[in-house]
């Protein structure tokens, strides 16, 4: 057994509306970031788990996004790993 | 007492404040709009509760860069009484102007009930008109009012008498059960060094008649028309 | 239709390049029968365009055409005096007195909800208030009224979790007190959770107006939110079973923004005060194609609108997307001529974006085009008005009538006998019955300083600043005894809404309604629609309570099965003082507690044979519509005279589960000695659901007084004890010649108080809601 | 000028608690994932802006987040740049 760091990506659906986002870039603009063309807000989550193998810790996290880390409906995921610290 | 109330897109607690000063207390009040960069004539500023720009990012974090927010900047360090009253407190502590900062509530919900909060500092110009232990029953509305700080400011503000509220049982004891968000050390409320900017979680302005269950919260308003007639002694925290 | 109109449409819009062509199986895709689409081609005189399709299949769906219902609705009452606005409107409209009216009405958000739980409730939320700002209304008050499977499975508490969440989330945002409403938790919805939302408006009489497009040349203005492909025939979807096979048909999720919807409102009330504009209307169901086709239908006008002026949030969006997307916080508005800048400026302070998408044209036709070129032409009032409705066979099924004959025997009685305490903590533990607070702790219910009364009696009360006056309301519905007996169960429904208004001291005045029931093609379901209005329609006659609006939601069936039919009653009341307002929990020590109305021997369809027997079963209790009025003006006349310190109305669990909520109260609970000498069956006697009850209390100078006005209002009325101390240690006790029952009030407290939360407290699969 | 992908990782300072964090790793365990260690709840913040160099658009993200993104007292951040679709 090893730990390792993993890191959960989840971002709203494309076309997806995104209030949050919106709000943040037009308050980005008001504050002169006019170079600032679009933001979406979603959400990291960092776990740290146990597990034999990358592979294993992958597949631990897949199966945690589908059960509850990420709503199926309404948000897409990404997961990367590192070496635990 | 003349209060400029500040009305954020978001803010939704404004008219409350308007009528609780206007018809309770019988003193004058009117709106400010975001987007104004000068207060007028005024003796206090309220910034009202609410979801200013839909507490999008982080409650507050947005309205602290509305255009009026600079002329508030520049009346508090005037000496001028600032009042900011749950979204109001979230934008006063991420303008920098109170220390510390407001979280999501431990429970992760939003708890719109009534607490009990006793007055840690009867001798501020937000108090004067509460004994301090005394105890009130108000309102909390919040999803974001779990205030948080480092030790060092939590020691610096409880030893100056800056912690003006806190969450304590319906007997006036501080308890976790008593403490409805987590709050470190149970706040409620706390004063800037000056003695002239206080933020709250609780909603005086929603208690301030016996129709609607509790009139615990007009002290707040007639401490700060104490206050502003000359009639309460001028107090800045620190003094105790 | 005039000649001159088929003139008009025989050389109609060619087809678009790059829509699809319209087969027979395009038509039948878009939920439309060969007989509708016959209709359609007899109207156009011409094959369809696909955008003009499209147009039909939403404007004709049960969603926005109510062709199942259409019949059935005609029987119930929509008038009195006091009505300002009936049924057909954005939302109904009372007069109050004083120079103010409330605007209300309740929607359904089941269909999103279920896929999709805390953006479809939410949603459900934003729709319905702007269904009441869009008369010139301010919200003051939000209900919800919701109905989920058992809490034992993690799906479901996903789904009561977010939808809670939704709910609170939005209204908490604008800044609407919740005031009330309902949860239910059965089998039947497990498949199919019912989401209701009712929305409150105040507006002084004379801001009323309506969501019309009169005179020709003004201006159509979209305002709000960019539109993107969110929800593309969400009205035809709503008006489908949940099934496998639609799933991929599922409309994209629309997510809500209340931070815009509170900037729309405000928006929409200063346009409204400002004079410039004739009408507005919310872009709810089928978006734009429905709010522009009924705001010209309402004023007997036509439109002229071009898709490619409207705001849109993706590129390459069709006119058929654009016309059918519902996409959130939008709303349409016709300006005055002329007056476009006024229009414009006031949103702009608003931070709102806004175009002029066309015009108002006095042809009556519905024309749409894109760049100029016209791709959709129809008679707009056929668009409406001209969808075919249907009276379905109605049978009732066989195995309800079987049910409703069950009686219940010793074996379904002898618990209460020998331990009617016990009894008493598992209905106080019931989800059905338990404390609602983990769901309205979640919920702003004191925003806007109007709050009397917010949830947890028996009906929100609000007052109405610069009068003496306030308003009052409730939602019920117990869906257990509709199913057991359709009239009878609509009519307790309303029976129940009225005595959860007289309780707090409100005159019951009108009705929204919100019909959730299975699929109408179906005997046995349209059975239960038809027999539910018709018992609806008596109360409302006998309560002198029309009804002002409403909303019907169909096809509310899963592969488990279909929901119990819900008429949930959304019911508005007015107080003439306000202060004289009161409560459910018991006053003072040594008050007396009088019991209204008669104990009977019914068990049917009661939460008892629920919890202790899993079955539903039994006919539904009786009801007696002028008792149940003299019992209403008898507890108005007691408020009046200030003779009561408190109410409570007598409802599900029985009479022992209505003393125990009134003695346990909000706070701390009070004890109290109850005797009763009816010689009725113990376990009716204590848990049975007669109807026609109300538990009071006054003190003890005053009981004289109320049996006097009871008897003057032929009630039956009996002192049957006295309140106790308040204090931890207070006993509950409860004698009866065949049960009795002594608790500690602690005890019963906790079970009644945490129930819900010890349910939610396990782990809820299927995602982290709204988070 | 050229377009680039910026990712904005914000999350809750060390040793600050994370109440997010916290409820997401027990509702884990209760769904038996107990190699589970820590969680913690962050967000994440996808950009698109315009900038000259790759340098220019981090500057010009961290004057973002120093300013907006992030707050100071309870959360720290990191930047991540690359070049846009
Ligand atoms: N979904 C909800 N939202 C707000 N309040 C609710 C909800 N469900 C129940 N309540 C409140 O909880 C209390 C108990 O609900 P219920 O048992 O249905 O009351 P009643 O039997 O008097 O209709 C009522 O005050 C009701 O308004
Ligand atoms: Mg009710």
């Amino acid at each position: 057994m090893k730990e390792y760091d993993i890191e959960v990506r989840i971002s709203p659906r494309q076309g997806l509306l995104d209030p949050q986002g919106k709000a943040i870039h037009s308050a980005l603009h008001s504050l002169e970031f006019d170079e600032v063309e679009s933001v979406r807000v979603g959400r990291l989550l960092r776990l740290k788990l146990l597990a034999d193998s990358t592979e294993g810790a992958r597949a631990a996290a897949d199966d945690m996004c589908r059960k509850l880390l990420a709503n199926p409906v309404t948000e897409d995921y990404e997961i990367a790993i590192g070496a635990g610290a | 007492m003349n209060a400029a109330i500040i009305t954020f897109p978001g803010s939704n607690c404004d008219y409350d404040c308007y009528k609780a000063i206007t018809d309770v207390l019988g003193r004058s009040a009117r709106f400010v709009w975001h987007r104004e960069t000068g207060l007028g004539e005024t003796d206090l500023v309220i910034l009202p509760g609410g979801f200013s720009y839909g507490d999008y990012l982080r409650a507050g974090a947005i309205a602290r860069f509305s255009p009026i927010m600079d002329a508030v900047q520049r009346f508090a360090a005037d000496g001028g009484i600032v009042l900011g009253i749950c979204n109001g407190f979230q934008v006063l502590c991420e303008a920098g102007m109170l220390p510390g900062a407001l979280i999501r509530n431990e429970s992760l919900k939003f708890l719109g009930r009534t607490v009990h909060v006793r007055v840690e500092n009867a001798d501020t110009a937000f108090s004067n008109a509460y004994e301090t232990g005394q105890v009130l029953e108000m309102h909390i509305a919040h999803g974001d009012g779990n205030y948080v700080a480092d030790e060092d400011t939590l020691d610096m503000l409880e030893s100056t008498g800056r912690v003006v509220f806190r969450y304590v049982t319906g007997s006036g004891l501080v308890t976790a059960a008593a403490n409805p968000n987590g709050s470190m050390r149970s706040i409620a409320g706390i004063i800037n060094e000056g003695g002239n900017v206080l933020g709250l979680m609780p909603h005086p302005e929603r208690s301030v008649e016996a129709l609607l269950g509790s009139a615990d919260g007009l002290g707040v308003f007639a401490s700060l028309d104490a206050h502003l007639s000359g009639e309460a002694v001028q107090a800045t925290a620190g003094e105790r | 239709m005039s000649a001159g109109h088929n003139e008009v449409l025989v050389e109609g819009p060619s087809p678009r390049p790059g829509d699809p062509e319209v087969t027979t199986e395009l038509v039948a895709d878009h939920g439309l029968s060969v007989d509708e689409y016959e209709r359609i081609l007899d109207i156009l005189g011409r094959t369809p365009t696909y955008t003009e399709l499209g147009v039909f299949s939403a404007l004709w769906s049960e969603h926005c055409g109510y062709k199942n219902s259409k019949p059935l609705l005609r029987q119930l009452p929509t008038e009195a005096p006091w009505v300002l606005q009936g049924p057909g409107e954005n939302a109904g409209v009372i007069d109050i007195g004083d120079g103010f009216a409330v605007a209300f009405k309740i929607e359904s958000h089941n269909h999103p909800s279920a896929v999709e739980p805390y953006q479809g409730a939410a949603t459900g939320v934003g729709g319905i208030l702007r269904d009441v700002f869009t008369m010139g209304a301010r919200p003051i008050a939000v209900l919800d009224s919701l109905r989920f499977g058992p809490l034992s499975k993690p799906r479901v508490r996903y789904l009561f979790a977010g939808v809670v969440k939704g709910i609170g989330d939005y209204g908490n945002c604008v800044g609407v007190p919740n005031i009330g409403g309902e949860v239910r938790f059965e089998d039947a919805y497990e498949g199919n959770p019912l989401v209701n939302a009712m929305a409150i408006g105040l507006m002084r009489k004379e801001d009323l107006i309506r969501g019309t497009a009169s005179g020709p040349g003004n201006p159509i203005i979209a305002v709000g939110a960019r539109t993107g492909r969110d929800g593309i025939h969400g009205a035809t979807f709503a008006s489908e079973e949940l099934s496998e096979e639609n799933e991929a048909k599922r409309p994209q999720v629309q997510v809500g923004d209340p931070f815009t919807e509170k900037l729309l409102l405000e928006a929409s009330l200063e346009l409204i005060r400002s004079g410039h504009i004739v009408g507005i209307q919310d872009m709810g169901a089928a978006g734009l194609a429905s709010s522009s086709t009924e705001m010209a239908a309402r004023a007997g006008t036509g439109v002229d609108i071009d898709t490619a002026l409207m705001p849109v949030r993706e590129a390459g969006m069709t006119p058929y997307e654009i016309l059918l997307s519902e996409s959130q916080e939008r709303m349409l508005v016709v300006a005055k001529r002329g007056r476009e800048h006024e229009v414009q400026r006031i949103l702009e302070k608003w931070e709102l974006e806004a175009a002029v998408i066309g015009q108002v044209t006095d042809d009556g036709l519905y024309r749409v085009r894109e760049n100029g070129t016209v791709v959709c032409e129809i008679p707009g009032e056929e668009l409406v008005g001209g969808c075919p409705t249907y009276i379905r066979d109605a049978v009732e099924a066989p195995a309800v009538v079987a049910l409703r004959a069950w009686l219940p025997d010793t074996s379904h009685t002898s618990h209460a006998r020998s331990d009617a305490g016990k009894v008493l903590l598992r209905l106080l533990g019931s989800p059905n019955i338990a404390s609602r607070r983990w769901v309205y702790n979640q919920y702003d219910s004191t925003v806007r300083t109007n709050t009397v009364a917010g949830p947890g009696g028996d009906a929100g009360v609000l007052r109405i600043r610069g009068t003496r006056r306030g308003i009052a309301a409730t939602t019920d519905c117990n869906g257990r005894y509709v199913y057991l007996n359709p009239r009878r169960g609509a009519m307790i429904a309303m029976a129940e809404a009225a005595r959860n208004l007289v309780c707090v001291g409100a005159r019951p005045r009108a009705v929204t309604d919100n019909l959730n029931f299975g699929n109408p093609l179906r005997p046995e379901i349209y059975y239960q629609m038809r027999e539910s209005v018709l018992g609806m329609a008596d109360a409302c006659r006998v309560f002198d309570t029309p009804v002002v609006g409403g909303n019907v939601s169909l096809y509310n069936e899963s592969p488990m099965g279909a929901v119990y039919p819900t008429p949930v009653v959304g019911m508005v009341g007015v107080l003439d003082d306000v202060s004289m307002a009161i409560g459910s929990a018991f006053g003072e020590e040594g008050d007396a507690i009088v019991l209204l109305g008669t104990n009977t021997d019914e068990l049917g369809g009661s939460e008892y044979l629920k919890v202790l027997h899993d079955l539903v079963a039994g006919d539904a209790p009786a009801v007696d519509l002028a008792a149940e009025r003299a019992l209403q003006e008898a507890m108005l006349d007691m408020v009046a005279a200030g003779l009561l310190r408190s109410a409570h109305d007598c409802s599900d669990g029985g009479l022992a589960v209505c003393l125990a909520e009134s003695a346990m109260g909000e706070r701390e609970s009070a004890g109290i000695t109850v005797l009763l000498d009816d010689a009725v069956e113990p376990a009716a006697l204590l848990f049975g659901e007669a109807q026609g009850r109300i538990v009071v209390s006054c003190a003890p100078s005053a009981v004289a007084g109320v049996l006097e006005v009871a008897a003057r209002r032929a009630v039956p009325a009996r002192a049957i004890g006295t309140v106790g101390a308040r204090s931890a240690t207070a006993r509950f006790v409860l004698r009866s010649p065949g049960a009795s029952i002594d608790l500690g009030i602690g005890e019963m407290a906790d079970a009644y108080r945490t129930a819900i939360p010890r349910a939610m407290d396990r782990p809820a699969a299927g995602g982290l809601t709204g988070e």
